[in-house]
């Protein structure tokens, strides 16, 4: 009985973890991996300190974008209020840090464990999102480096498209976990989809 | 004679005849063609009667081409994958395909149903509103039975769908209905300009009505065109043809539900992939491109097989090389006659006649005259002579003068065309009457939806182009392209006859001829002043069928404005509705069904509850444990170990579905105040409160306890049914009563999950595990908080108790979960430590007198629950005011009781009602019984319940009346709190 | 002509030529005792019990459109007497016995049909609140069955007891619940008020309210302006609108349901179901075709007309509970405004101006009241007093705490 | 199906929303007469036409909305956050012909 807390609410599925690939092949394919918990910090500003605080962190300020920082990639969810991904090993330091920083400026809350992180990467990537997510991910519209607090099908998830491959991200509660990847595993049938662990 | 068929004709059409297709009607094993449908193959087979109509069962065939076909109706395929009401004419052909022909007893030729049609003379419309009245009880026994059983056309599969059904959402620039001229040509306009653009169409092809007819285009076949343009289109990064693909309905704000028949034309879906599909199109601009259906004429037999659309007869013949009959007479009001005339002709398959209900000579038909077809001219059809199929026409002058009856075999009939609106009406825009064209065309002037090409009545297919082309440009420069403006097509009279009647009264000329709706119907309706057009389709039914009037409303429109005495746009349309042909249940619910109709949401601990072969129970979209058997035990015998383990020694209780929030900032503490009845500025770091919220009209909202983390910093717990609630409902008070609030809110519900340990050796199993943290009651007392860590895990351990023992409720992250519980597992073993689940859960607060959704349900005031003391005088709070009103004008109202049988062997049960005596009534109901268990602890059935009067009756013997099971039990009422009510062990 | 198998016989071989109008196609008159704004189901009722029960034959219904075009026209015909609350359960028990003799009544087969209505519970929890209400309608006389799984599973054996997400544990019974023929219901009251002399006026829109003095003196209309000693409202969804004609302000909000009907199958299905954890209910009409419903689209709304969501959230309700209706399609769905109030109950009341009465507030369940609505709101209207059947459905009650919250989900009609 | 573009996350649709109902009335304070607050609880104007509304974009940014909608249309006048924020809004590009919201 290790002393460390499981990593994913899929851990009773064992899977194995993606083969490494060239890029060029991987691309071509549709692929769902299970990053199980993440470093996932909640950032809120106080009443009339986003800016600031923005300025503080470095973080973005446009709705739906995304920022490498020191602390890892911050993205907007609302005003005034962003989320932080660091790694899983970091996240206690960083949160640490951050609350020292954020005196007077804003709150941060520890909520690594309450996300799941599942990838979409390949070709098909859009054609099996679009089958939950409502919003237009037509390149004009979502780009890499682009977020969005919305929903796949009724699961509410953070998506984050983090390169052009395309590779989306999808953070969503730890209780719905097991549902969604059911759903999108089902989803990405039709495209043959591969299942991994991280 | 080709094996595809006696009546498949020896050259041309766009079917594979290399490519065989087996499949079986009614039984019988046939053959088609690739390319074929069921409609095209069985009329190459010579199969003609396919069904038996609606209320006269008289013999039906196909009529038409595509989803207009009002009459060639089956059921297709077996089992559970049967489906009834299936036009013959939408199916495309595939190995294996078996289709029955429906309401027909016994068999479709001997149908004895059939003696309807001498009943017919009584079965006028709405007739059995006059009768079935006596004597009263007949109705539901006798009438209505017969009525059911002869109603509905086919049978629903009687088991549960075994295919799949998908969502997808789409977004465009431009959405263009229907794949022909007029739609292909603006899509590519559209995609030139710069726009994105999608095209859907109905059809298994692209090309619309072109794919019927044999036509040029700038001097090459049409086809060349369509392909051309269909391939621009597709193979552009922002352009897409979907085919097979109907636009259902428009909604608001521009969103077009389309269906993707993916998989309707294989015997069952590939791997992976869904039966069909319902595309969720949001298009910043639509245009329509739906084209125009032909319309038959009224007169009487009009119905039998063998009477044909004129442009069905030609599409038969040109696409799928089919001759619908030997000897075909033709009856038209305009050019469209003599163009079938044509194209039979051409196909050596004899015209025996036209008759044009025109006085004069048009192009096309001097032309066909002049290739030996007879036409008379200022003909009407009278009635098509024959038995269960068509042998011949009984023709008149316009002026009633009789001509000679006519032998044939089949009846193509021209009564003019119906531009499609339908899709313009969804939103609520009536189309409008054009004299010159006879038809109802589109008004709709919409900024983001227009029509083009036939479906605004602009016929010529050159002229469809440009029109299309104008729309596509104009749609483009609507969403920002730079582009400038074409000029639209006009449109040109039609050279027809106003006719949409024969002669005659109308007792067999079939209006709508799925829901057999006759000429005389629509007269006897406006007689009986059912005259609006509404009541006409209420009263008769007109355009009621699955078909939705595509073929019949017009003409029934014309009968009506007739029998008025007013012209047509006075009578004006009734409203079409999505969807614009029937659409699968299935494919509209999607992925939502069986267990995934809603998604299911696990606690961090259901896999250790999974080991302890816990039996779940739904909360709301949460699965928790029920109980955990032991054995055989069934509930009861579980439920009472469970409880008794918690009140004797500990147990262990998944409670992390409990809303949790967690609350930061200087005005935190404020805003609680405002939420919740009671006062928390005072409360210390390090201490966890009870709280109540009230809606605000003063009803109990929700409750919980709340805990300070930091002077800035608050973490609540609500039940699990208001988690969302709740969490909406402080957003709603800082961000909309109170934005100056200094207030931020995080869900904090998965990131801590929560375990319960209840009993009284709970503090010496936690002190077991805690690392190196007292938990004494000087410690950590009751209401106490503790930040500590178990085994190295980070944990927030609370000192609350529902159960009413000596209780924690431990919180430690999510991915902690296993290891707290095996921990908890391997040091219990030494207390007997046992899970419980929400069965034991609910026996332990009713014991304790602790309210629940049960007795909190909406129309509970905090006063009813005994709660009233809390309510703080000196601030402001949500549903203060409304509550304190309430209480002094609604006069005695029913509070919190508990209950328990006077003879301890009776049942008790929720639901019951409180009544004196046994003959009180609903108005004496003194209050009722809301939560009820069978006490391991009091040793017999007790109960919380509301009574007016409440405590004051403590001692009391009322009854709990529970008619439904004609029970009725001598209740005493008494303290809600059954143990331990001075809250000593709690405490201890 | 009085109906009957013996006028249809006749009239079958008579080339059916002497069925008269079903209604006198009526002009407006000057002046009348009482107008009656609305010819949907509560307002032609309203006429025809003026004129049977208190003689008030010099009246008129004024309707905007075609009579039955408002939603007595569109509802999914579910008549039932199941409420718990007793100002609820008196007064629709009233009706359902209004419901049971109104073809001869009325002369007019209206097609009551008591086939029953199954309220589906899949907890014990919600079994005991359901139990509450069935006890309460058992003490006020009314039928009321409470049936365990199998007890379902022999009314209705195409619901799914193997695989749905919230799994049947039994169910609530009316037996005399059932449906009826909702257009004929406006026809039939129309006809029988028609025949004792009441004006059906269509096509006539009420766009004014006078007032002199505090009291009522008549109404302005799209045909002119029409004296009348009494007003009285049956305007269901457009309440407000016309209220505010009159000044009075409403604890009212419309907002729009949908509805839905599959195309026409052989008998499927005998009673009427509803499963609300799935927001989903279905009868089967006469005519074949599966009628079903949920709830509202859930925003303020006077379109006729519903979007996506709800539409997509009843379907798959009725896959999660009917999974064979999978393969069966839909052919036709549509909207109508309700008139929701604040508390879910009616009112049928007189107003603060004198001569000024209100019949409103039915929410989505007032097809099933229609006889007893006219019937009291007669009374009402006649006696310029409340019957004690609706004395509790007091338009006041909101301003003084009484609220009849049988719902308990508070002043929020869209919480579901 | 009412799309709304929410100021901070752009066109949404209604799915993503819980309609909170009339934004015109305001809590009264504590002192206020009783008639106030039944007022307040229970009356509505319900306008046919334009009719001013929150919508709490939940499946979203979480704000609370005000929009401006007709009930008859259902056309979508303007959305503007209830609590106002200093934070800049979703790219605000002018509305182009056709787009409803
Ligand atoms: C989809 C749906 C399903 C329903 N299902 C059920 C059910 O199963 N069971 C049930 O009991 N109830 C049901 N209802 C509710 C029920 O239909 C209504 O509560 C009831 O019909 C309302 O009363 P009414 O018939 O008088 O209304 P309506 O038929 O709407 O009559 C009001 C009339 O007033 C007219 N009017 C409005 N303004 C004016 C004016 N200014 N001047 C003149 N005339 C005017 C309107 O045109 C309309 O004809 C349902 C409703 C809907 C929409
Ligand atoms: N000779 C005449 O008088 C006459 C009359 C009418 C049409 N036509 C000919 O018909 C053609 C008209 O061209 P057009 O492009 O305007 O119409 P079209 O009929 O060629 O194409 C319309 C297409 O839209 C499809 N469609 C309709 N509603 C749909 C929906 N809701 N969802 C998906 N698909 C749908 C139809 O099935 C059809 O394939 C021209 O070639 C014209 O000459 C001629
Ligand atoms: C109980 C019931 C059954 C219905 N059955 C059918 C039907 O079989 N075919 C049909 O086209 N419409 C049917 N309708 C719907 C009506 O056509 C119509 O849509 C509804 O009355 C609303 O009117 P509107 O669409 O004109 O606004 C039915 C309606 C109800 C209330
Ligand atoms: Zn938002």
């Amino acid at each position: 009985m290790a002393d460390t807390p499981s990593h994913s609410p899929l851990s009773h599925i064992k899977m194995a973890p993606a083969p490494q690939k060239p890029a060029s092949e991987a691309a071509k394919e549709l692929s769902l991996v299970d990053y199980g918990r993440v470093g996932f910090l909640y950032v809120m500003a106080r009443s009339g300190q986003a800016e600031a605080l923005a300025d503080a962190l470095g973080f973005p300020t446009a709705p739906n974008s995304t920022k490498q920082t020191s602390d890892g990639v911050a993205m907007t969810t609302a005003p005034g209020e962003w989320a932080l991904i660091a790694g899983a090993a970091d996240v206690d330091s960083v949160f640490a840090s951050l609350r020292e920083r954020l005196a007077g400026l804003g709150y941060v809350s520890d909520q690594s464990h309450s996300r799941v992180k599942f990838r979409i990467a390949g070709g098909n990537a859009r054609a099996l999102l679009v089958k939950g997510v409502p919003i237009d991910l037509h390149p004009r519209e979502f780009g890499a480096g682009h977020c969005a607090q919305t929903g796949y099908g009724d699961i509410g998830v953070l998506l984050h498209q983090v390169d052009d491959a395309p590779t989306f991200d999808l953070f969503c509660y730890s209780g719905f976990g097991e549902t969604l990847w059911n759903r999108l595993q089902h989803d990405g049938l039709e495209y043959d989809v591969a299942c991994h662990g991280a | 004679m080709s094996a595809q068929g006696s009546y498949r004709l020896g050259a041309g059409g766009a079917i594979d005849r290399a490519a065989s297709v087996a499949f079986k009607f009614d039984g019988k094993a046939l053959t088609g063609c690739k390319g074929d449908t069921l409609a095209s193959a069985l009329l190459a087979n010579n199969v003609r009667l396919i069904g038996r109509s609606f209320k006269y069962h008289r013999p039906r065939g196909v009529m038409a081409l595509g989803s207009m076909e009002p009459n060639g109706l089956v059921e297709v395929r077996e089992g559970a994958r049967r489906e009834p009401n299936i036009p013959a004419t939408t199916v495309e052909l595939f190995d294996g395909l078996v289709a029955q022909s429906q309401n027909r007893f016994p068999s479709l030729r001997y149908d004895l149903m059939a003696v309807n049609q001498l009943a017919s003379p009584f079965l006028s419309a709405g007739f059995y509103y006059k009768t079935f009245m006596w004597p009263a009880s007949f109705w539901e026994s006798v009438y209505e039975k017969a009525i059911r059983k002869a109603a509905g056309l086919g049978r629903a599969a009687g088991d549960p769908d075994p295919d799949g059904y998908d969502h997808v959402h789409m977004h465009t620039d431009v959405l263009v209905v229907g794949a022909g001229p007029t739609g292909l040509s603006a899509a590519d306009a559209a995609l030139s300009a710069g726009a994105r653009v999608l095209v859907v169409d109905e059809n298994a092809h692209v090309g619309g009505a072109l794919a019927y007819e044999r036509e040029d285009i700038d001097g090459a076949p049409a086809s060349a065109f369509v392909d051309a343009a269909t391939q621009r289109i597709d193979s552009h990064d922002n352009g897409d043809v979907l085919t097979r693909t109907t636009a259902l309905g428009v909604y608001d704000h521009n969103l077009v539900v389309a269906l993707e028949r993916v998989s309707d034309h294989e015997l069952t879906p590939g791997a992976g992939k869904p039966r069909q599909r319902l595309r969720l199109i949001r298009a910043k601009q639509i245009v329509l491109a739906a084209g125009a259906l032909e319309r038959p004429l009224t007169f009487a037999n009009n119905d039998k097989p063998g009477v044909m659309l004129s442009s069905a007869v030609r599409g038969y013949v040109n696409r799928y090389a089919v001759a619908p009959g030997r000897r075909i007479a033709i009856v038209t009001t305009n050019d469209d006659g003599y163009r079938t005339a044509r194209d039979l002709i051409d196909q050596n398959v004899e015209v025996s006649l036209i008759a044009d209900a025109r006085d004069h000579a048009s192009a096309v038909s001097s032309e066909i005259e002049g290739r030996g077809v007879p036409v008379l001219r200022n003909t009407l059809p009278q009635k098509v002579l024959g038995g269960v199929e068509t042998e011949g026409l009984a023709l008149q002058t316009k002026d009633g003068a009789p001509v000679a009856d006519h032998r044939c075999d089949t009846v193509a009939v021209a009564g003019g065309f119906n531009p499609c609106v339908h899709l313009t009406s969804h939103l609520g825009a009536a189309p409008y009457w054009r004299e010159d064209l006879l038809a109802f065309v589109p008004d709709i002037d919409d900024k983001s939806l227009q029509t083009a090409g036939a479906c605004r009545g602009v016929y010529d297919t050159r002229a469809c182009l440009d029109d299309g082309a104008a729309a596509g440009v104009e749609a483009a420069r609507r969403v920002g392209c730079d582009v400038v403006s074409r000029s639209k097509s006009s449109t040109v009279a039609l050279d027809a006859a106003n006719v949409f009647e024969g002669p005659g009264d109308g007792k067999k000329s079939f209006v709508d001829f799925q829901n057999d709706v006759t000429a005389a119907d629509v007269r006897l309706s406006a007689q009986e002043g059912y005259e609006a057009v509404e009541h006409l389709k209420r009263y008769t039914t007109l355009g009621m069928a699955t078909d939705q009037g595509k073929t019949s409303n017009i003409n029934g429109l014309a009968v009506l404005a007739a029998a008025r005495n007013v012209p047509i746009d006075v009578v004006g349309t009734t409203r079409f509705r999505p969807p614009y042909t029937p659409a699968a249940i299935g494919a509209y619910a999607g992925h939502h069904r069986g267990k995934e109709f809603q998604p299911i949401r696990r606690t961090a601990f259901h896999r250790c509850h999974e080991e302890e072969s816990a039996v779940f129970v739904e909360a709301g979209q949460w699965l928790r444990p029920r109980f955990y058997p032991q054995g055989n035990e069934d509930v009861f015998a579980a439920l009472k170990r469970e409880a008794a383990a918690v009140r004797t020694s500990v147990g262990v209780c998944d409670v992390s579905t409990l809303g949790k929030i967690e609350i930061f900032g200087p005005d935190a503490a404020a805003l609680l105040n405002k939420v919740y009845i009671n006062a928390w500025s005072k409360l210390a770091v390090g201490k966890a409160r009870y709280g109540v919220m009230l809606r605000d009209d003063g009803y109990m909202f929700d409750d919980g306890t709340t805990s300070r983390l930091a002077e800035d910093h608050f973490f609540l717990t609500c039940t699990t049914a208001n988690a969302a609630r709740v969490l909406a409902h402080l957003e709603h008070t800082s961000q909309v009563l109170y934005p100056d609030y200094d207030v931020n809110f995080v869900s904090a519900t998965e990131q801590w999950c929560g375990l319960a340990l209840a009993g009284p050796k709970s503090r010496a199993l936690l002190a077991d595990i805690v690392d190196g943290f007292d938990v004494s009651n000087e410690n950590l007392p009751f209401m106490g908080i503790a930040e500590t860590t178990i085994g190295g895990a980070p944990a927030r351990i609370f000192r609350i108790s529902f159960s009413g023992e000596l209780a924690y409720e431990i919180n430690v992250p999510w991915g902690w979960a296993d290891h707290l519980w095996r921990k908890l597992r391997a040091a219990g073993e030494a207390y007997d430590l046992t899970p419980y689940g929400s069965e034991a859960l609910a026996v332990l607060r009713i014991e304790k007198g602790h309210i629940a959704g049960p007795e909190i349900d909406g129309r509970t005031m905090a006063s009813d629950a005994g709660l009233g003391g809390m309510m703080s005088k000196k601030k402001d709070f949500i549903g203060k005011r409304m509550a304190l009103h309430r209480a002094e004008t609604s006069g005695e109202r029913p509070s919190l009781v508990g209950v328990k049988p006077v003879n301890t062997s009776e049942r008790l049960r929720g639901g019951a009602h409180l009544v004196a005596s046994r003959e009180d009534g609903l108005k004496d109901s003194l209050g009722w019984v809301s939560s009820v268990t069978d006490s391991p602890n009091v040793g017999s059935w007790i109960g919380l319940g509301f009574l007016k009067g409440g405590m004051e009756q403590n001692g009391r013997t009322i009854y709990a009346s529970y008619p439904l099971k004609d029970e009725f039990v001598e209740v005493e009422l008494c303290n809600p709190c059954f143990v331990d009510p001075e809250g000593e062990r709690l405490r201890g | 002509m009085k109906y009957s198998a013996w006028s249809i016989f006749k009239e079958g071989l008579n080339r059916q030529r002497n069925w008269p109008r079903a209604w006198r196609d009526a002009k407006p008159k000057q002046s009348y005792d009482a107008i009656v704004i609305g010819g949907g189901g509560h307002g032609l009722a309203t006429a025809y019990y003026l004129a049977k029960n208190h003689q008030l034959t010099n009246i008129a219904v004024l309707e905007r459109g075609w009579i039955g075009g408002g939603n007595v026209g569109r509802n999914t015909t579910i008549i039932r007497s199941n409420y718990m609350f007793p100002e609820n359960e008196y007064f629709y028990e009233h009706s359902m016995k209004l419901w049971e003799t109104l073809e001869q009544e009325l002369n007019f087969n209206v097609m009551v049909s008591q086939r029953g209505v199954l309220n589906l519970y899949h907890s014990d929890a919600q079994r005991d609140v359901f139990s509450r209400r069935g006890n309460a309608m058992r003490l006020a006389g009314v039928d009321a069955e409470i049936l365990d799984a199998d007890g379902v599973r022999q009314k209705a054996p195409m619901l799914d007891f193997e695989n749905a997400r919230f799994p049947i544990e039994g169910g609530l019974f009316q037996p005399r619940g059932g449906t009826v023929r909702h257009d004929a219901v406006a026809w039939g009251y129309a006809r029988a008020a028609s025949a004792l002399g009441v004006d059906i006026i269509q096509n006539c829109e009420v766009t004014g309210i006078k007032i002199d003095g505090g009291a009522v003196v008549g109404v302005e209309t799209t045909l002119g302006s029409i004296r009348a000693d009494k007003v009285a409202m049956a305007v269901a969804g457009h309440t407000s609108e016309v209220a505010r004609m009159a000044g009075l302000d409403l604890p009212i909000e419309s907002h729009v349901l949908q509805a839905f009907v599959s195309e026409g199958i052989k008998p499927l299905l005998d009673t009427v179901v509803t499963f609300g954890a799935g927001h989903f209910y279905i009868s089967q009409s006469d005519k074949g075709g599966m009628v079903f419903g949920g709830d509202l689209d859930g925003y303020n709304s006077y379109a006729q007309r519903g979007n996506f969501p709800m539409m997509h959230h009843v379907m798959a309700g009725g896959m999660a509970i009917m999974p064979t209706l999978g393969r069966l399609r839909l052919l036709r769905h549509w909207g109508g405004v309700m008139d929701m109030t604040m508390d879910g109950a009616p009112i049928i009341s007189k107003t603060e101006i004198d001569g000024l009465y209100l019949n409103g507030g039915w929410c989505y369940g007032g097809f099933k009241a229609t006889p007893a609505s006219g019937w009291c709101f007669a009374h009402t209207i006649a006696n310029d007093s409340p019957h004690e059947l609706n004395a509790a459905f007091k338009v006041d009650r909101f301003k003084i705490g009484q609220v009849i919250d049988e719902r308990g989900v508070g002043p929020n009609p869209w919480i579901q | 199906m009412h799309y709304i573009k929410c100021p901070w996350c752009g066109l949404r649709p209604e799915s993503e929303f819980q309609y909170q109902g009339d934004a015109t009335k305001k809590r009264p304070d504590d002192d206020a007469p009783i008639e106030a607050f039944t007022d307040y609880v229970y009356f509505r104007d319900n306008p046919k036409g334009r009719h001013t509304e929150f919508w709490h974009h939940t499946g979203g940014c979480r704000q609370y909305l005000v929009v401006e909608r007709n009930t008859k249309t259902h056309e979508i006048a303007s959305v503007r956050y209830a609590k106002p924020h200093e934070a800049k809004p979703h790219e605000a590009e002018p509305p182009k012909e056709g787009e409803t919201s």
